[in-house]
């Protein structure tokens, strides 16, 4: 039996990607100058519904199951929604600014963006390895697509078929390691999955198929050695799916990698910390060090992204509460400031923008309020306080001092001056006098002026106070660690 | 009661004309200079009650740690915040001169204000996760001040550098902050205090028993390394000097680059129970005096003179703490943070009077043209000189006198470099402010508005005032200090007498009346006439020439090519070429990318689970 | 003959998902590539078969069915992007599409 | 009887695989691959999976393929005039493919399956149904909303370019 109730979030995600389609199919042009901004304010009033329980939660303890078992909402997978519904908001503004709200192709876009967040949602519940497959593809389906949306730029098509090449042969890793689970754990139920794990750990299987699913999830969050589509997949898109890249697919991994490292598989946490634990600081190294001579901000980023993917990656590989608890205040930072970044070149450039250095200088003269979020958003994937990566990076680095030693923690310290540096670069060359040739810039609008404000004010509280958001997050992390 | 309004108001101040007054620079400039007076009247009044701050509240609590926001106001803290509120109290008045007709004086005042409120951020922290939360804000201040004019590709260089090698001392410190917290469990100051004593046992018994206690403490030391600028990581300091003059003399003279030595006298307590990390301290601050003061010899440019002879002076504070006497440390912080930020005015009375003219060799005879600002260097110079009944005597001199009793070599080299400061001192002022105008400007040059004398006024009136009769500042230096002045033998008071005297002559013997610093092309009329001289002459000419100018451009290539290019850049050059290594795995080719995914999936298998 | 056990069926899939991991790394053709991809998800398949015939009850048999839905969008949709850039930049060919790099 | 159909479908299946991905015409390729599915099929029908094998047939050597040719047409792939692959790339697939064989064979040495007995499930329509509507109702629903979607991207990509300035810079 399913209770549409506990699906409510779900269900109005579904209903607002179809009211979309219809208004595309009914609506006449000029009536769709604040689509974006009405979709993001729907979702931002989901997502806040949602933070305080949603009517589905009695309690931050509770669990409640539906699908015959196969979908549960605890106080992770509700964090788990909030996020989704706050990164898909972003997304779809910054799609409302490029390519615009009346350019062909809008409504579909912002249909796959709501896809999107809508295998996150389900992937924060699932409880079964087919709903687990099913939302990751989801997921990536629609990613593949978003990545190519430019249809007209051959980088944009090239990322995509890179990207949907090399996705499906993760994912068909993925699938071969689930599989072996299966058949190893005689279920596809993660309760029973864990029961294996406890009662049967020297099954050779089992461990291949747990290291399969790691290698397909690797990909996911770009860990070091699963890592070599980001930088390209991330220069060829275009903005929008770019934050939709970093802000919804890349913490659904981190999502369901914390669930099955510390419900799933945590009987067998003694194997999977150290492997993790030096992927993470492999990813981190690299991200802090491949991107030091990029002169594209595209490809700077995500070079960045990785190396946060480290930090996250060296999160988890504490095995303790406190170790989710930082990786999802982590993530909640990341969300914060790269999305402030990918606000201020949505702002700093037209759809067809290739993002090199060169382009950004003077836009400190050109548009203050653009240079200033993207000071901030990099200020804050840099981890200076008081902004919200800070104490991210403080939490992860003590975590893991005290868990998995003084190397990876100075591994980690490394990796975050490599990448301050090149942070510091985007900053030098968008404060720079302008060159001949950098791109004129549009009058940043209302929507984007807003979403910058929210973005810069949740860095600095969560930051500056965050007290204010880690009670959420315990809660959250103990949920999932039952 | 009230202590957070010292926060507060240079906060409020920041976050209104940051966010509205931009473009109004009048207002932004009256709002922020309000707000540093304000808090220096309040951090007075406080100081002056004794009053208690109020308890702290919860701003972490993640399972395990816990963190308390919580505002430290002991005798330390107080005196640290008057010299920071004080001092930059004067340097805001001063901004509206110098800064006058800059098209971004919002920003600037912004800026400052967000600075005041790191640093007293730091001054006021109570335990040291907020310590280092406000000491990467200062870092973070400082560079948006370096790099003010950063349309100047240099100015945005030295910010860059600045916040870099920052960041790389930060980073020990950080390091040593986890490893207290990790051991200790506690990042409050008074818990931490209490619990010291069991550091030793407690590290020994923990996962990280492999660190010796000495290793701990010298983590935490890197980060003074990096904000107060000691060898190795001096390099920024020098470069810093692309900022606005205000800015060279707040932060870069006065208080930021004084936030390490003042962590240092916070965390006395756990310095003190390594004596090797003591005297590794004691070393490279004794060792940065004396380098910084070599090279401030050959420096011709009026600014980077006054940043190396920072430097110099950082190196006396940081040894002082070495030498296991924090007190004699604060102490001198504190009058050096006077008549530093006055020479810095002065000096930046000096650019502005001169049309950004900031070449030595291109100044003199301002004592006829500027006699305010003269006089005013005048004062500075006999204070940072250490010439008696002016502050820098007793500071300077108590830390000598530790020196004596502790350690005779750190005394016979800081002794050295006494005489150093007086002889450089000597050489700046007998160019720029005597002789005859040696430019266009220099000759042109008058006299700047109250806006820039009232300041210089003040912060001279400091100089003198800690001398003999601190009051307030006596008080709380007798709290910190037990004992404010050390005793000493009247030999070794004639001793502290005569070195400023030697350098000051000499500086005035050798430098009276010449017109570039190349003394080989000396005028032949003083050969003759000082012929009876000759020896002495040649004598100090060989010495200062041949030897010590030499033996300086040698430090200063070694400083250039050997820290700098091996240490500094040899590190971020290795970055790069591994960085570059790593980039050629990113060949854009699919068939690769698959390659390497099926390759590391195999070797997942096959060495992590079949084994 | 024995009847094939577990293990036999193991064998097959695990060489089929090989075949097609190499086809994806030799293939010029994006096209091929695609059919390559479509073996991998197919060996998987086999395998699930397998473990649910062996014992494991029919959950992996749905699975199976949900592999072969998400498979053919997965097709609809690589092939929509080759079309998308054979239209654009006249082929199909991987040593073609390697612009972005380093 | 069960044995050597295994064995037989088992190599066909695996020798289609290989021509598939050696093939240098792309039609033969297709043509090849689609035979691969059907003698999978059979493999289904020995496991017992009824409703899989035809679905099988229906979906992949149906559907897909088709879907493959027209695609094939639609770009007018030719026949790779030399070899359809480089030499190094040659070398790179045996690796990949050994490294990964060699790693999966040692996980099926080593996890003892030749002992596990046969199970009694059947995948008829009806019991796949009855599961299916049941237990994994959800994630069938989920794959609907992943069906539109594919759908609504896939007609926005392909569309042709309305108006003439819409059109593509050549590239």
């Amino acid at each position: 039996m399913i209770h549409p109730s506990v699906l409510r979030l779900e269900l109005a995600v579904v209903g607002l990607m179809l009211a979309v389609l219809l208004g595309d199919a009914f609506a006449r042009k000029a009536s769709r100058r604040y689509w974006g901004a009405a979709v993001a304010a729907a979702l931002l009033a989901l997502a806040g519904y949602a933070a305080a329980g949603a009517g589905i939660l009695p309690n931050a303890s509770a669990r409640v199951f539906t699908a015959e078992g196969g979908f549960l909402v605890d106080a992770f997978a509700l964090w788990v929604k909030v996020f989704a519904l706050v990164a898909t908001a972003v997304c779809v503004l910054l799609t409302s600014r490029t390519p615009g709200e009346d350019a062909p192709g809008f409504a579909e876009q912002v249909v796959l963006q709501l896809g999107v967040g809508l295998g996150m949602m389900v992937l924060g519940s699932a409880r079964d390895l087919i709903s687990f497959y099913v939302s990751l593809e989801l997921m990536a389906i629609g990613l593949y697509l978003l990545v190519a949306w430019r249809k007209e730029d051959p980088l944009s098509l090239e990322a995509g078929v890179k990207y949907l090449v090399y996705g499906a042969m993760a994912s068909a890793i993925l699938l071969y390691g689930m599989a072996l689970v299966y058949g190893a754990a005689g279920s596809l139920e993660f309760g029973i999955i864990r029961q294996a794990a406890a009662t049967r750990s020297d099954s050779i299987v089992l461990l291949a198929g747990f290291a399969l699913l790691l290698a397909g999830l690797g990909f996911k969050v770009s860990a070091v050695p699963f890592h070599w589509w980001t930088p390209d997949a991330y220069e060829g898109a275009p903005v929008p799916s770019m934050a939709a890249l970093s802000l919804l697919s890349k913490p659904a991994g981190f999502i369901i990698l914390a669930r099955l490292l510390f419900d799933v598989f945590w009987p067998l946490h003694a194997m999977w910390q150290g492997p993790v634990a030096w992927a993470g600081a492999a990813t981190l190294l690299w991200g802090g060090l491949g991107g030091l001579s990029q002169t594209n901000l595209k490809r700077l980023l995500a070079y960045s992204g990785i190396s946060h993917s480290g930090f996250m990656l060296l999160a988890l590989a504490s095995p303790t509460r406190s170790g989710v608890a930082a990786m999802l205040y982590y993530l909640l930072a990341y969300l914060l400031s790269a999305g402030l970044v990918f606000t201020a070149m949505c702002g700093a450039a037209g759809p067809g923008a290739r993002y090199d250095l060169r382009d950004l200088s003077g836009l400190g003269r050109k548009s203050p309020w653009l240079a200033g979020a993207l000071l901030l958003g990099l200020f804050g994937l840099g981890g200076i306080p008081p902004l919200a990566g800070f104490f991210g990076k403080l939490l992860v680095i003590r975590c893991v001092v005290s868990e998995s030693g003084w190397g990876f923690a100075a591994a980690a310290v490394g990796g975050a001056v490599g990448s301050l540096y090149y942070y510091l670069v985007v900053v030098k060359a968008a404060l720079s006098p302008e060159e001949n040739g950098a791109p004129p810039i549009a009058p940043v609008g209302r929507s984007l002026r807003a979403l910058t404000a929210a973005l810069a004010f949740g860095l600095l509280l969560v930051g500056a106070w965050p007290a204010s958001v880690w009670g959420a997050l315990r809660n959250a992390a103990e949920a999932l660690c039952q | 009661m009230g202590h957070a309004f010292l926060l507060l108001l240079p906060l409020t101040a920041f976050a209104v004309g940051g966010l509205f007054l931009r473009r109004r620079h009048a207002l932004a400039a009256t709002v922020s200079t309000a707000s540093a007076l304000a808090s220096a009247a309040w951090a007075t009044w406080l100081a002056w009650a004794k009053a208690d701050p109020a308890a702290g509240a919860v701003w972490l609590d993640a399972g395990g740690f816990t963190v308390v926001f919580r505002l430290e106001w002991d005798a330390l803290a107080r005196l640290m915040a008057a010299v920071v509120t004080w001092v930059g109290a004067a340097i805001h008045v001063y901004s509206w001169g110098y800064m006058r007709g800059d098209p971004g004086t919002g920003r600037f005042f912004a800026f400052l204000s967000l600075f005041m409120f790191s640093m007293l951020g730091i001054v006021l922290a109570g335990n040291l996760v907020m310590m280092y939360v406000f000491w990467e804000l200062v870092g973070l201040s400082s560079y948006l001040l370096i790099g003010f004019w950063h349309e100047r590709a240099s100015a945005a260089d030295a910010g860059k550098k600045a916040f870099i090698v920052n960041k790389l001392g930060d980073f020990g410190f950080l390091l040593g902050i986890l490893v207290v917290w990790t051991v200790l469990g506690t990042v409050d100051f008074l818990d931490l205090q209490a619990a010291a004593p069991t550091f030793r046992d407690r590290l020994a018994a923990s996962p990280l028993g492999f660190l010796p206690l000495g290793a701990v403490a010298l983590l935490l030391f890197c980060g003074a390394v990096g904000k107060s600028a000691q060898f190795p990581l001096h390099v920024w300091l020098p470069d810093a000097m692309e900022g606005p003059t205000p800015v060279s003399a707040l932060i870069h003279a006065a208080t930021m680059v004084a936030a390490g030595v003042y962590m240092l006298c916070r965390l006395f307590f756990l310095f003190a129970l390594s004596p090797v990390a003591l005297e590794a301290i004691a070393w490279t601050g004794g060792l940065t005096a004396l380098l910084a003061a070599l090279w401030t010899v050959a420096q011709d440019d009026i600014k980077r003179v006054l940043a190396y002879s920072t430097l110099s002076q950082l190196g006396y504070m940081v040894m002082a703490v070495g030498l296991a006497s924090p007190h004699a440390a604060m102490f001198h912080l504190s009058t050096h943070a006077a008549f530093k930020a006055l020479l810095f005015l002065g000096a930046g009375s000096v650019i502005v009077a001169l049309h950004h003219e900031q070449d030595l060799w291109r100044m003199g005879g301002l004592w006829n043209r500027m006699r305010w600002t003269s006089v005013a260097f005048l004062v500075g110079m006999l204070a940072l000189c250490g010439v008696p009944f002016f502050a820098g005597a007793a500071s300077k001199d108590g830390i000598l006198l530790v020196a004596l009793r502790e350690n005779r070599a750190l005394f016979a080299l800081g002794a050295f470099t006494a005489l150093l400061t007086s002889l450089y001192m000597g050489r700046l002022f007998v160019a720029a402010f005597l002789g005859a105008p040696r430019g266009e400007a220099a000759a042109r040059a008058t006299e700047n508005g109250w806006v820039m004398k009232g300041p210089l006024a003040v912060l001279a009136l400091f100089s003198f005032a800690f001398a003999w009769r601190g009051g307030w500042a006596h008080d709380c230096l007798a709290t910190l200090v037990g004992a404010p002045m050390e005793h000493a033998p009247a030999v070794v008071h004639a001793f502290f007498i005569l070195i400023p005297l030697c350098g000051l002559l000499g500086a005035w013997a050798l430098y009276r009346e010449k017109p570039t610093d190349a003394l080989g092309q000396l005028f032949p009329g003083l050969r003759r006439a000082l012929a009876s001289k000759f020896l002495f002459d040649e004598f100090y000419l060989w010495l200062v020439r041949g030897v010590q100018e030499r033996f300086a451009a040698f430090l200063r290539g070694v400083d250039q090519w050997g820290v700098d290019g091996l240490g500094v850049r040899g590190v971020s050059l290795a970055a790069f070429c591994l960085g570059n290594v790593l980039r050629c795995f990113h060949s854009g080719s699919l068939q690769f990318y698959g390659f390497l995914l099926g390759l590391a999936t195999a070797a997942l298998l096959i060495f992590g689970v079949l084994r | 003959m024995e009847p094939p056990g577990l293990n036999h069926w193991l064998v097959v899939s695990a060489m089929l998902f090989c075949i097609g991991a190499a086809g994806v790394v030799l293939r010029r053709n994006l096209l091929v590539v695609l059919m390559s991809l479509e073996i991998m998800l197919n060996a998987a398949n086999l395998a699930l078969v397998a473990f649910s015939r062996y014992g494991n009850g029919l959950d992996g048999q749905i699975f199976v069915f949900f592999v072969i839905t998400v498979a053919a969008a997965e097709v609809a949709v690589g092939l929509a992007i080759l079309v998308a850039l054979y239209r654009l930049c006249g082929t199909v060919r991987v040593s073609d599409i390697a612009t972005l790099k380093l | 009887m069960e044995a050597a159909l295994f064995h037989l479908f088992s190599f066909l299946t695996l020798a289609g695989a290989l021509l598939v991905i050696t093939r240098r015409d792309p039609v033969n390729a297709a043509m090849l691959l689609v035979l691969t599915f059907f003698f999978m099929a059979g493999l289904f029908v020995l496991a017992h999976a009824w409703f899989l094998a035809a679905a099988q047939i229906l979906v992949y050597a149906g559907a897909i393929m088709v879907l493959f040719l027209f695609v094939i047409m639609l770009l007018d792939a030719k026949e790779e005039t030399r070899r359809c692959f480089g030499r190094v790339a040659g070398v790179g697939a045996l690796a990949v493919g050994g490294a990964l064989l060699a790693a999966l064979a040692g996980v099926i040495r080593d996890g003892r399956l030749w002992r596990v007995p046969a199970g009694d499930a059947e995948g008829t329509t009806a019991a796949v149904g009855r599961l299916l509507f049941n237990t994994y109702l959800l994630p069938f629903e989920v794959a609907s909303v992943l069906l539109l979607a594919a759908t609504v991207g896939v007609i926005v990509l392909i569309r042709a370019p309305r108006r003439p300035d819409d059109a593509p810079p050549s590239a």
